[in-house]
């Protein structure tokens, strides 16, 4: 019986103390009294991903190859001696290589295989007054936090090959090379060229 | 009482082959609190950090609060065990397991909130020294990584410490069970059989871990403070926090360990075996912290206030007087004005009178982290930057989810293995008898009932008589 | 010689206006959090205006002072991160790599001027203000930590353009934000390696100090103290 | 050769087990092929069993060794790998590595401690559980007789000096009822 | 676990929806052809004009491609455009010589802001209401077309109003012209940041009827009377510009600056010297300055149109000894004396008035009181002193301070209207509630806006008609301070327009032309930019370049942003010769002392100006510099007040004045009169989109109707207010500690 007696004691002091510092939590004005969590669309802050599905496949890097509207094939294009710069005007001037707009294209197609059906497709779209909506190939998510830019590469004489693969022989383009840090370090330390991290995370 | 080993083995078998409703209860309590802790957690990993009360420029909150109140804790068992083995104290016996058991899980446990409180939890592992192609490395500057490593070394010690005298538990439980039970335990003895040569290489791998253990404990939590003191912020950049912060702990510790015996105690019906002999010196150890304690608090506190400089002297007024005055002072009382007078006056340093004590330390302790942690961060050097902080439910939930967590590993725990190791227990009945012996040979038989006093005394019993008579 | 970039702050000079502070947003998309969060201590400026009264009423006397990132020599904030996110690169600048970052708030604990900023949520605009983003600066994620980077986006893109054209870097045509927009010509961002620039010069000045200096962190910022008016200014 | 199965016998306490074995021993019967189990570590009780126990310090020692090293060496190659500038403070400071290689210091020394705990009891064999645990005082000797002729000799030499021979360990029982 | 290849590569899709945090995937829309190739992430700068406040601040504008979506004739797409994304000054423009204030950095806001009216709107609710529904373009004109022409048929052309902010240079010109064509009487003016008493002050004084400019530069001795010149008043970044050579521009010498308010506006935290003064005693002030000079003799007599003004001046202004007005000022005689003897010995010296002085019923007393000491300094027109702007005479516009009716008499006006053209006004926010003006603007019957968010007022409309924001349209501006040189800004468009808007010149012109006749006559213009060349063309004669081929003058006009030569200097005209001798009057103010204890004194927001840029996420988070407050309204009270009252920081108080009262947290502040209560304008509104509504409290609304004498404009600090305490609020505040060394007290 003296247990029951101590266990009572026990609980007793247990609650009190329990109580005791929670008053004095609040009266100290240290418990959260405040609005909840900021709830998606609500607040200005909404999570990273929509679903968990989609955290789960950014974290494990997963996404699937683009699919391009129209088949367009780099080999012809290079075959018939385009060069890349005729068409990825940004690559010698700034960070984006670009894409033109279907104006450049019909610029020859309107005379040139105008016969195929992927050229004939792209003739709709235009007259339409739409462009191509070219899904991108390459490209780094948000969290990798990276400014790439193109034109110092191509003026320091990298080939467009180095990291996008010999693109000249394909025809929908497709990602060659996985882009990661350690593909872009061990070409900057075999140049001797700057790996501060700010070089190109900022 | 006289137990005979038989007598022994039943009690403290019983809960392991034997499963009390109450069990299936307590699990079910304890199981659905850590649950909703784990939502906590989940709903702060899909939105961000951002669900928790933290801001600038109290980057740090609840969760290194817990961080080091659980690693703290965990300085419960194995260097209490661990001193008590070397000093081959004998009331040790009952409680070392006991104690251990404390170390292991709060360790577990407390070496989560580092990364809860990431702001990008899922990247936890960029703290391993693992290669590369990127050929970065961890930064062993940092003391959030001497705390990697010292925490992994520490826990693993503390887990062999805890296994190595389990092992002939084990094969005892092996040779008393059947069925699926026998083979598990048949596992878990690791085939230990008893030979003498076993026993040897235990005991010296016993003593071996004793004394590299406790190194250990004290580099861990000398290491937590320096997550603080290697900061240049006012009252956390200060030699004494080392000290400070494992005196802190092993206060803590033995508070916990306190508690746990006492539930043990009562709901394990561990009455003859977990004897008022041990609250009795562990309430002295624990008074003994205690006055360590205060005294660093003082030396701190009169350092700061003394030296009178601006930044700092804001932080002493804001804990002092501003808006941390009632915790502060909810501090000292826990940690200070109840034990004190319980522990030091021998009529109230009872089981009760020692439970009660510590319960207001485990949360005096806690506090003191929070006071640490919070006041230093919200008065920086600059005023115009001073800010507060104020928790949030997800802290809050995943809090009390850990205590829970804790009780339930703790359960699960007593449900496998015996919580007092009975070889050991039964080599103490032995070396007891003999010191009896020696005493004096004619009350060889049943002294433990009929024990005079002075021979009682002698035997260091005395707690024990006067609980009986 | 490699550079090596600092700021001076006139204090004398200074209004207070806070043009630095929208033109620092601006420019490196730094998120608006709302009221709620600001509440929370969660609104993000990484050059802010500290506003000091001095006495009472009816004779009060106010100091602004313009704080960010002092992109200390001996910064705080460097040894602490356990990932090298926060680290200093050869020219001087305490660089946050924030895809290194794992959100640990060590470094914005440890550092003494509070200019550490973290994004506690993924930052959202609303349709179509994301239009105004500015392309060259990363849009920080969820649980990492930012501060004022003296424009670094500006500096590479001024290095590229020098390079290109095969000359030397001047910092005259270089400047943040901040710098650039500030009427009173209050802010001064120059080469403290090169002694005739303007920010040099000012380093020298007889007003010239570091803000808390006693704590050994080598700021590459100085502050020039505000001047006292005296009757006899001739 | 085919291991031939052990003689065992229950001895009631210590000492009679202590006479039994010097009687085995007087037999021809080599210490090292009777095994003594018992349920808590017997003291006072000479035989050779230590040494290899008291082999264990050296090799915790070499196992620290071996953690500090590597550690140490962790630290120091791995920091400069990248070339990366620091604040004021050196890339490879002694002051930060040592805690690092201190840690690891203690947990090669912990690792071994286990390790060589595992080879020398020897434990991890989980083959013939039975012969195990017995109670209280009691003890169970187990001989394997490295000549088979001597069988004999050897169960009358224990029957002489009163313990009981069994073929086999205690069986299983429930708690609760009286134990062996 | 190791995840080495962080660098991922995701849909172009996927990284706009990253930047945009999580919206849905862009790739779903089509994607329309873009009116030109462009090279993405290639940056351009071209010139604009900022046109958030009257200021008239030169922009240079960084231009970036990027994918918008947009609706192409009701279907949603992307198409790739030129996209804005960062303002500066326009280094070569006079005014604000490559710098920027916070307000024109945040301008940017102003095209991208989600709640911008996307295409016209008609009322489809009751008024007030709120409800409106989409119209095409030729729907919406049609109506405003045949409105018109019913007024004009029922003769009753002069019912027609036209309502705005002061519209200044061609847009000006072509809705007076508009109006006269059509019969209807002159733009009807509402603009709170205006100075129409400093105005008419400077009329009698100088015989110029403008805001003076500042020679800061040189000046060194600046007392400056409520007037927050590094803030929002006048021309702030000209004037900063100034403050700074001032401070640390000249070897040897600083300037030095007295500040004197009650309310510690921003300047005043920046003057060496502030000077708590009691409301509307700056004349007397000032006065009392003057008459320490003339009594000894430390500046020459002058006899001017300014101290003609100011009865006893000859006789040295007795009336204004220190000793006698020191109480009356609230300031002791021999800080008078002193500070009057530095101004003296410290030429060139300059005296300031704005804001608050002039917002009394004596404002136009002490405008002129601070003009006649100006002249006795000798700084008018001198180097370091005060000067007026020239202004030429370009195409429509003769003056740009062209009288224009505004102030107390727009409720009578407004409610003699039967067309209300709306053009970016909000009287309804920002005009006091004794003016009533959303009863006049009830009984209008027909109200066509012009505006590009559904404000306060534009929520009564029946029509609205969305303007491009300033960066999408051809702007102009004649600035009229600011610069010693003569300034024409011309910019055109810098981005494509994102949504279904039309300029409001091209489309007030389109209307001249469809109701034909003398209007259509009068605006033979195609467009707007047809009117701005043909404008500008004339300057090409006065300007270096005349040798140039008109074209290639006008592109480079457009090129730099503006048209300005140096030397071509204002001529001040002849004064008005109508000169009543000004008796010193001593302020009015409306509720008795006893009920209402304090004096009120609302005053422009660093963030908001009057309320017009409360819509801006950005200006809503910037931390008033002084408060550190964000997104919300305050109520500033002196320490010892608030304790009288037991009021602390962070509680709710209740404003009350006759007209009304309101609700805010308290702020402390050291830096304000006991008697005062202070709050920020801008908050408050009911509309005007998501970040501004139900935000805060609107002080105007507790604000008297009571007039500046013989101007007629509203008198805002004439107010009493009474205040007590409610209960506990949150401010947003971005600094924790007002003191850099904080007493004990405040540590707490």
């Amino acid at each position: 019986m003296r247990m029951r007696a101590e266990i009572r004691i026990f609980a007793l002091a247990l609650v009190a103390t329990s109580v005791v510092s929670s008053v004095l939590f609040l009266r100290s004005g240290l418990a959260n009294t405040r609005e909840d969590p900021p709830q998606k669309g609500k607040d200005i802050f909404t999570p990273a991903h929509a679903t968990l599905l989609d955290a789960l496949k950014d974290f494990a890097d997963w996404r699937a190859e683009p699919v391009q509207p129209i088949a367009f094939t780099h080999k012809k294009h290079a075959e018939n001696q385009v060069v890349c710069t005729a068409c990825h005007k940004g690559v010698n001037q700034g960070p984006v290589a670009g894409l033109p707009s279907a104006k450049v294209c019909m610029r020859c197609h309107a005379f040139f295989a105008t016969d195929r059906p992927e050229i004939q497709k792209l003739t709709k779209l235009v007259n339409a007054g739409l462009d191509v909506s070219w899904q991108r190939v390459y490209g780094f998510s948000p969290p990798a936090h990276v400014k790439f830019n193109h034109a110092p590469h191509v003026r320091a004489g990298i080939d467009c090959s180095n990291c996008h693969g010999d693109v000249s022989n394909m025809t929908v383009a497709v990602r060659a090379v996985k882009l990661n840090m350690g593909f872009c370090l061990h070409c900057h330390r075999d140049r001797k060229v700057s790996t501060d991290c700010v070089t190109c995370h900022f | 009482m006289k137990k005979t080993p038989d007598q022994i083995n039943q009690d403290l078998l019983r809960p392991v082959v034997q499963t009390s409703p109450s069990f299936f209860l307590a699990c079910g309590i304890l199981g659905a609190v850590v649950l909703v802790g784990c939502y906590a957690w989940g709903y702060q990993l899909y939105h961000g950090i951002g669900v928790a009360g933290i801001g600038r420029p109290v980057f740090w909150g609840f969760y290194i609060t817990n961080f080091v109140f659980w690693i703290g804790i965990s300085h419960a068992g194995t260097l209490i065990s661990a001193i008590l083995r070397l000093s081959n104290a004998g009331w040790r016996r009952p409680i070392t397991r006991c104690a251990e058991v404390i170390t292991v899980f709060s360790l577990c446990i407390g070496a989560m909130f580092p990364l809860i409180h990431l702001g990008r939890s899922w990247l936890f592992f960029w703290l391993f020294p693992y290669p590369s192609e990127r050929g970065l490395w961890p930064n062993y500057r940092s003391p959030l990584l001497w705390d990697f490593f010292a925490i992994n070394t520490y826990l693993i010690g503390s887990v062999t410490f805890l296994i190595l005298p389990i092992i002939p538990d084990m094969a005892l439980v092996r040779e008393r069970c059947t069925g699926w039970r026998k083979r598990l335990y048949n596992f878990l003895s690791l085939g230990w059989r008893g030979t003498r040569r076993q026993w040897a290489c235990l005991e010296v791998a016993m003593h071996i871990l004793a004394i590299l253990i406790i190194p250990v404990a004290v580099s861990v939590h000398s290491i937590v403070s320096w997550d603080f003191a290697m900061t240049p912020v006012p009252l956390w950049h200060s030699t004494i926090f080392a000290p400070y912060f494992v005196a802190g702990a092993i206060f803590s510790g033995i508070a916990a360990l306190i508690i746990a015996l006492v539930f043990l105690r009562r709901f394990l019906h561990l009455e003859e075996y977990l004897e008022a002999v041990c609250f009795d010196n562990l309430g002295k150890l624990l008074l003994l912290m205690s006055l360590l304690w205060f005294y660093f608090v003082f030396a701190e506190r009169l350092t700061v206030w003394y030296g009178n400089e601006s930044s700092e002297i804001a932080v002493l007024w804001l804990t002092q007087r501003g808006a941390y005055r009632w915790l502060f002072w909810l501090m000292v009382v826990c940690n200070l004005g109840i034990p004190f007078p319980l522990l030091a006056i021998r009529k109230l340093r009872t089981i009760t009178g020692t439970c009660i004590a510590s319960i207001a330390v485990v949360l005096g302790m806690w506090v003191e982290r929070y006071l640490i942690i919070v006041p230093s961060l919200s008065r920086k050097f600059l005023p115009y930057a001073w800010g507060s902080y104020k928790p949030t439910w997800v802290e809050i939930t995943i809090t009390a989810a850990t205590f829970a967590a804790m009780a339930l590993l703790y359960v699960g725990f007593v449900k496998v293995v015996p919580i007092i190791s009975i070889w050991e227990l039964k080599v103490g009945m032995r070396e007891e008898a003999r010191i009896l012996s020696a005493a004096s040979e004619s009350e060889l038989i049943g002294v433990r009932s009929t024990a005079s006093p002075q021979i009682a005394e002698r035997i260091g019993l005395e707690r024990t008589y006067q609980a009986k008579t | 010689m490699a550079h090596r970039w600092g700021m001076a702050v006139d204090l004398d000079r200074c209004t207070g206006c806070e043009a630095c502070v929208i033109a620092c947003r601006a420019e490196n998309n730094i998120p608006t959090v709302g009221e709620q969060q600001a509440r929370m201590g969660r609104a993000l400026h990484w050059i802010r205006v500290e506003r000091y009264y001095e006495g009472e009423f009816p004779d009060v006397k106010v100091k602004f002072q313009p704080v960010f990132c002092q992109q200390c020599d001996n910064a705080p904030c460097e040894p602490v991160c356990p990932t090298y996110a926060s680290y200093h690169n050869a020219e001087g600048l305490n660089a946050q790599v924030y895809n290194r970052c794992i959100g640990t708030r060590y470094c914005a604990n440890a550092c003494p001027y509070t200019v550490r900023f973290f994004n506690f949520f993924n930052p959202v605009w609303d349709r179509p203000f994301h239009l105004q983003l500015n392309p060259d600066v990363s849009v920080r994620q969820v649980g990492v930590m930012e501060k004022c980077t003296f424009c670094v986006q500006r500096i590479k893109a001024a290095e590229i353009h020098a390079h290109e054209e095969k000359r030397e870097l001047k910092d005259e045509v270089l400047q943040p934000a901040c710098v650039q927009t500030c009427a009173p010509k209050a802010l001064v961002f120059g080469d403290l390696n090169d002694p005739e620039s303007e920010v040099s010069r000012l380093q020298r000045s007889r007003r010239g100090s570091k803000l808390l200096a006693e704590l050994g962190t080598k700021p590459k910022v100085t502050y020039l103290q505000r001047d006292q008016w005296n009757e006899k200014d001739a | 050769m085919n291991r031939m199965d052990p003689i065992v016998a229950t001895c009631a306490d210590p000492a009679s087990a202590q006479r039994a074995i010097k009687a085995l021993v007087s037999v021809g019967v080599k210490e090292n092929e009777i095994t003594v189990i018992s349920a808590v570590p017997l003291d006072d009780w000479d035989s050779g069993d230590h040494e290899k126990a008291s082999l264990m310090p050296w090799l915790v020692a070499l196992g620290a060794i071996l953690g500090g090293i590597s550690g140490y060496l962790l630290v120091s190659l791995t920091q400069e790998s990248y070339p990366i500038h620091t604040g004021g403070m050196p890339v490879v400071s002694l002051w930060t590595d040592g805690i690092i290689t201190y840690e690891l210091t203690m947990l090669g020394a912990i690792l071994s401690t286990l390790l060589v705990l595992f080879w020398t009891a020897p434990l991890l064999r989980w083959k013939h559980p039975g012969n195990g645990i017995v109670e209280g005082e009691k003890i169970i000797l187990e001989v394997v007789p490295a000549a088979a002729q001597l069988t004999e000799r050897i169960k009358l030499v224990l029957q002489q000096c009163d313990p009981q021979p069994q073929a086999r360990a205690p069986g299983p029982d429930i708690p609760g009822q009286s134990s062996v | 676990m190791e995840r080495r290849d962080f660098l991922k590569v995701t849909v172009l899709t996927g990284a706009t929806a990253a930047l945009g945090g999580c919206e849905k995937p862009v790739q779903t829309l089509v994607r329309f052809l873009p009116e030109q190739d462009l090279v993405p992430g290639v940056a351009e700068w071209k010139p604009s004009l900022c046109t958030l406040c009257p200021a008239g601040c030169g922009l240079i504008v960084r231009i970036m491609p990027g994918d918008a979506e947009v609706l192409r004739n009701g279907k949603p797409g992307v198409v790739q455009m030129n996209l804005a994304k960062k303002l500066e000054g326009n280094p070569a423009h006079p005014i604000n010589r490559g710098k920027l204030c916070a307000r024109g950095q945040a301008g940017l806001q102003l095209t991208y802001h989600p709640d911008r009216i996307r295409n016209p709107l008609r009322r489809s609710g009751p008024r007030g209401a709120g409800a409106f529904e989409a119209v095409t373009w030729d729907e919406a004109m049609n109506q405003v077309v045949a409105k018109l022409h019913e007024l004009q048929s029922q003769n009753q052309a002069d019912g027609l109003r036209f309502l705005s902010g002061r519209l200044r240079g061609q847009r000006g010109g072509l809705v007076r012209t508009f109006l006269r064509a059509f019969g209807a009487p002159p733009a009807l003016t509402f603009d709170p940041l205006d100075e129409p008493v400093l105005r008419r002050a400077n009329a009698l004084s100088f015989g110029v009827a403008k805001l003076p400019s500042f020679d800061l530069a040189y000046a060194r001795y600046v007392i400056s009377f409520g007037a927050d010149f590094l803030g929002t008043w006048n021309s702030p970044v000209a004037q900063a510009i100034g403050y700074g050579e001032m401070r640390q521009g000249q070897a040897g010498t600083r300037g030095n600056l007295v500040q004197v308010e009650q309310r510690m506006s921003y300047t005043g935290a920046n003057a060496d010297e502030w000077i708590a003064s009691r409301p509307g005693t700056e004349g007397a002030f000032a006065l009392s300055l003057a008459h320490v000079i003339l009594r000894d003799k430390l500046r020459p007599l002058s006899d001017s149109d300014a101290t003609r003004l100011i009865p006893g001046w000859p006789s040295g202004l007795l009336d204004y000894a220190p000793t006698t007005v020191a109480n009356l000022i609230g300031v002791p005689a021999s800080r008078i004396e002193r500070v009057a003897r530095e101004l003296a010995s410290h030429p060139p010296a300059v005296v300031i008035i704005g804001g608050a002085p002039l917002a009394h019923s004596n404002g136009l007393f002490n405008a002129v009181a601070a003009n006649a000491l100006n002249s006795l300094l000798g700084s008018v027109g001198g180097r370091g002193g005060i000067y007026f702007s020239p202004q030429l005479p370009v195409g429509e516009v003769t003056d740009a301070s062209e009288n224009v009716v505004s102030g107390a008499q727009l409720p009578a006006e407004l409610s003699a209207a039967k067309l209300l053209m709306l053009c970016g006004a909000n009287p309804v926010f920002a005009a006091p509630p004794g003016w009533n003006i959303s009863q006049a603007l009830d009984k209008i019957p027909f109200i066509v806006s012009f505006a590009s968010f559904v404000d306060e007022t534009t929520s009564l409309a029946d029509l609205i008609l969305p303007d491009h924001s300033p960066l999408e349209s051809w702007l102009d501006d004649i600035p009229e301070s600011g610069s010693p040189t003569a300034i024409v800004t011309v910019a055109p468009p810098v981005v494509t327009p994102l949504h279904d808007t039309r300029a409001m010149p091209d489309v007030l012109l389109a209307i001249a032309h469809q109701v034909g006749g003398t209007v259509a006559k009068v605006l033979p213009a195609e467009n707007f930019e047809q009117m701005l060349q043909s404008a500008i063309a004339p300057l090409q004669k006065i300007s270096p370049d005349s040798a140039l081929d008109p074209d290639k003058f006008w592109a480079k006009v457009q090129q730099q942003g503006g048209w300005w030569a140096d030397g071509v200097k204002a001529r001040p005209s002849a004064p008005t010769r109508e000169k009543p001798l000004l008796n010193s009057t001593s302020p009015k103010f409306e509720g008795d002392a006893g009920k209402f204890a304090f004096f009120f004194q609302p005053y422009i927001s660093q963030s908001f100006l009057d309320g017009a840029l409360a819509h801006l996420p950005w200006m809503q988070e910037l931390p008033d510099v002084l408060s550190t407050a964000m997104w919300g309204t305050w109520v500033e009270m002196n320490p010892k007040a608030a304790a009288a009252l037991n009021i602390e920081q962070g509680d709710l108080v209740e404003v009350r004045s006759q007209e009304g009262n309101l609700r805010a947290p308290v702020l402390i502040s050291p830096g304000i009169a006991p008697d005062l209560i202070a709050m920020p304008l801008g908050q408050g509104h009911k509309s005007l989109g998501r970040y501004a509504r139900d935000r805060g409290a609107n002080p105007m609304s507790l604000v008297a109707p009571i007039q500046v004498d013989e101007v007629g404009s509203l008198a805002w600090a004439a107010t009493r207010v009474a205040v007590s305490k409610v209960g506990k609020a949150q401010l947003a505040m971005f600094s924790g500690g007002l003191f850099e060394r904080p007493s004990e007290l405040e540590q707490r």
